[in-house]
């Protein structure tokens, strides 16, 4: 079918250009909104990988909390960097030559592998994954440990990032 | 049918253009969203070697969501640094805040 | 599976292009007189005055934090609960202890007074 | 298949009969009419927001004691089309200073955010948009989209006020998505599927009755998401000017309400496929137009209810919004939820009346727990006010009699 093909290279092209705005715009809210288009370019790539319930979770998660979070910090420091000041760093030229490299390098490496043209084992994934995945999540012979430690781990960023965040105010630490 | 080679160069290209944020930018929101772009590229990379082999194994799904949870958890508590910083320092340039070097 | 997103993807172009055209038309056929009083920013009567982006309270970033964990924790729920009919009794307690965990850190959130919104 | 009974499939059928005969294979003609059907459902849907605007405008009147619209056309019943024209051809004002990206991006995505909601929802038993298995969570990330339209507005307008607004709508929309995420799990564990058809094909028995927490919590989030009173602080006049949209004119503020409007609607139709049992209903199989019509009288009355509060509630202040949401309805939702589970798995081999009696009764525990104890906190807190109050009035008492004697 030619026309995930199409679908494919078109969201291809919006991410990398969003991504490379988010990198280079010199306003930082204007980055985020950027950061929104790339991340929702990545939801479509996932429904073209029949990862349905991750698109969603994508938008829910980066669109609608992250991307939110970031816009409120940004609110909240925005006066830190006058927006007109430089926003690369010097080191930026330098940066950007090996990260072409980088990326060369990866390329090459990926197209002299011979798995890379490899196409999908069956053409559609069955529904039940979404099952499948819920019951590994809560089977000890699955990845219980990883999903009980990553409740721990959100645990653990929100006490930290609550106590680091919160306003302190000097006349209430006296009391 | 889109080959594997497709995503997986997407992604590439997706994480030098993160590197380069993170490694050039001056704010350290800026610096966030650079890493926010990697690990992005890194769910790709999962998903994708997940529906080219086979479905019913759903680690590279459990792997997704492990690096969205660590994703959210450093945006949280990354974003709450910066926050403290600027209320002490009233600045956010990386270079400005070097406290913390050894 | 796939022409049902195809599906979405054309509703959701139609739906956000609807009003898109509706805007442009609206522009086309509305006057046109742009004017300096006109442009000004609205403010209670009065010139505006100061910065517009004054500084915002630190709350609305803990609200948006606290938000953002429980966000994530309960949408991995959502394959648990679809899940239900092959868990065990187990499972679910292991479930529960999730949200345990999860209710800890609302616990914790209301303690710190991160919804006090003085 | 008789076009009485089921009108849509039929119109489809025969669609599909004429394509086929130009040449074109038998599954080529039926996507093709489906996706015509597709796009030509949002602009139905646009179209239904006339009929909204002067139905709530009626219903809002009379509960005022006032007539409502009644001047244009009988009943009034053409008022949204002349102020639809009206606001079509008003001038478009662009402030200055604004960022004329999101500013132009934030009323399409207010609407956008909005409609997209309607291809999952199952209209009857033939007729359901589109049957993804991620329905209901595709529900609550097409919301999102809403939630950065007003991010946009606010932020690009270029006026502290609207950036305020904006910021208070956001912080109250993101909250209020925790109990209707968790109030939408409990449906979605009862029918062990997260698609919106199968969800309502689980409800011979209607979910309402079985969680009745979870309908409620679902209910109240869903107001506070369109953001009507009492949740309507993003339109405290008296504290933040018109709000986010302060700096809009034209149709582009029109937008933000055509929106506001169907939001209310979109959330009904949600409610009544995940609780009241969609178009469940006596002879609702055979004739699919029956459950349509099931479907659409449940919806009205749930958006009737809806209405009702907003015509008859005072607002809430931001702070109480905020206590509200985090400090009673996601407790009471992470106890639904969690209860609901487990009497789910330990009664997975009972008759169903006896689970649904636990299940029912499981709720109205809880329910009478919060009661007890939400109660004795609101009235100690209430004496602890009326404390202050009282030495408040002894203060300025005090200092008036003071000043007197000077």
């Amino acid at each position: 079918m030619i026309l995930d093909q199409v679908i494919f290279l078109i969201t291809a092209l919006v991410i990398i250009i969003a991504a490379i705005l988010v990198v280079s715009v010199p306003k930082m809210i204007h980055a985020a909104l950027w950061l929104i288009l790339a991340l929702a370019g990545i939801a479509v790539l996932f429904v073209l990988l029949q990862a349905s319930f991750f698109a969603v979770v994508q938008v829910i998660v980066y669109i609608g909390a992250i991307a939110v979070l970031v816009i409120f910090a940004v609110m909240l420091t925005r006066k830190a960097m006058q927006d007109d000041g430089p926003q690369l760093n010097r080191y930026s030229v330098l940066a950007a030559a090996v990260c072409l490299m980088l990326f060369v390098v990866l390329t090459g490496m990926l197209l002299s592998w011979d798995g890379a043209s490899s196409l999908p084992v069956n053409p559609a994934v069955h529904p039940d994954t979404i099952i499948n995945l819920g019951e590994s999540l809560t089977n000890p012979q699955g990845y219980l440990l990883p999903f009980e430690v990553a409740s721990i781990l959100l645990l653990a960023a929100l006490v930290g990032a609550i106590f680091i965040g919160r306003e302190h105010r000097a006349g209430k630490e006296e009391e | 049918m889109i080959p594997l080679s497709w995503y997986l160069i997407l992604s590439a290209a997706l994480v030098c253009v993160g590197v380069f944020g993170v490694i050039s930018r001056r704010n350290a929101i800026a610096m966030l969203l650079g890493v926010e772009l990697i690990l992005n590229a890194v769910n790709i990379n999962l998903l994708a070697f997940w529906r080219y082999k086979d479905v019913s194994h759903v680690t590279g799904q459990v792997f997704t969501i492990m690096v969205i949870t660590a994703a959210a958890a450093e945006v949280a508590v990354g974003l709450a640094i910066f926050i403290a910083v600027y209320r002490n320092k009233r600045t956010i340039a990386a270079e400005d805040v070097a406290d913390l070097k050894g | 599976m796939t022409i049902s997103w195809l599906y979405i993807g054309i509703f959701l172009v139609v739906s956000l292009g609807l009003p898109a055209v509706a805007i442009i038309l609206a522009g086309i056929l509305a006057p046109k007189k742009p004017s300096l009083e006109k442009s000004m920013i609205y403010e209670c009567g009065v010139e505006t005055h100061g910065e517009t982006w004054v500084q915002f309270k630190a709350q609305y970033y803990l609200i948006g934090l606290v938000f953002l964990i429980f966000d994530i924790e309960t949408v991995f729920l959502y394959p648990w609960a679809v899940a239900f009919d092959r868990l065990g009794v187990f499972a679910v307690l292991e479930g529960l202890l999730f949200i345990g965990i999860l209710a800890g850190g609302l616990v914790y959130a209301w303690k710190k007074g991160a919804f006090e919104w003085v | 298949m008789n076009f009485l009974s089921d009108p849509v499939t039929f119109i489809g059928n025969w669609l599909t009969g004429l394509v086929a005969n130009l040449g074109i294979p038998k599954e080529t003609a039926s996507a093709w009419v489906t996706g015509v059907a597709v796009g030509i459902l949002p602009l139905l849907a646009m179209l239904w927001v006339l009929v909204l605007i002067w139905y709530e405008r009626k219903v809002i009147g009379r509960l005022q004691d006032r007539p409502g619209p009644n001047r244009v056309g009988p009943f009034g019943l053409i008022q949204p089309v002349a102020d639809m024209l009206k606001i079509f051809i008003k001038e478009h004002i662009l402030p200055a200073g604004i960022d004329r990206i999101p500013y132009n991006l934030a009323p399409i995505l207010a609407v956008g955010g909005v409609l997209g909601m309607w291809i999952v929802v199952p209209f009857s038993a033939t007729v359901h948009g589109v049957d993804i298995n991620v329905g209901a969570l595709y529900v609550i990330a097409v919301g999102a989209i809403g939630t950065l339209g007003i991010i946009f507005a606010g932020y690009s307008s270029n006026n502290k006020y609207a950036l305020l607004a904006a910021f208070r709508v956001v912080a109250q929309l993101i909250s209020y998505e925790i109990p209707m995420v968790l109030a939408l799990l409990v449906p979605v564990l009862l029918a062990r599927s997260m698609g919106m058809n199968s969800i309502v094909q689980a409800q011979p028995v209607w979910f309402i009755l079985i969680a009745p927490l979870a309908a409620l919590l679902f209910f109240i989030s869903s107001i506070a998401e369109v953001g009507r009173s009492p949740f309507d602080l993003a339109e405290a006049e008296s504290e933040i000017v018109a709000g986010f949209n302060t700096e809009y004119s034209g149709l582009k503020f029109g937008m933000f309400y055509v929106g506001e409007f169907l939001h209310a609607f979109t959330n009904s139709l949600i409610f009544t496929a995940l609780f009241l049992g969609g178009w469940q209903g006596p002879g609702a199989e055979q004739f699919p137009i029956l459950g349509f019509i099931y479907f659409f009288l449940k919806t009205v009355v749930v958006h009737f209810l809806g209405i009702a509060i907003r015509g008859s509630m005072p607002r809430f202040r931001i702070d109480q919004v905020m206590q509200l949401n985090w400090k009673l309805f996601t407790p009471i939702a992470l106890a639904a939820f969690s209860s609901a589970a487990l009497v789910e798995k330990l009664a997975t081999n009972w008759a169903d009346a006896a689970r649904i009696g636990i299940h029912f009764l499981v709720n109205m525990i809880i329910l009478g727990v919060v009661v007890l104890i939400g109660g004795r906190v609101f009235r100690a807190r209430g004496i602890r006010l009326d404390a202050l109050a009282q030495r408040n009035r002894a203060a300025v008492k005090f200092s008036m009699e003071k000043s007197h004697d000077s």
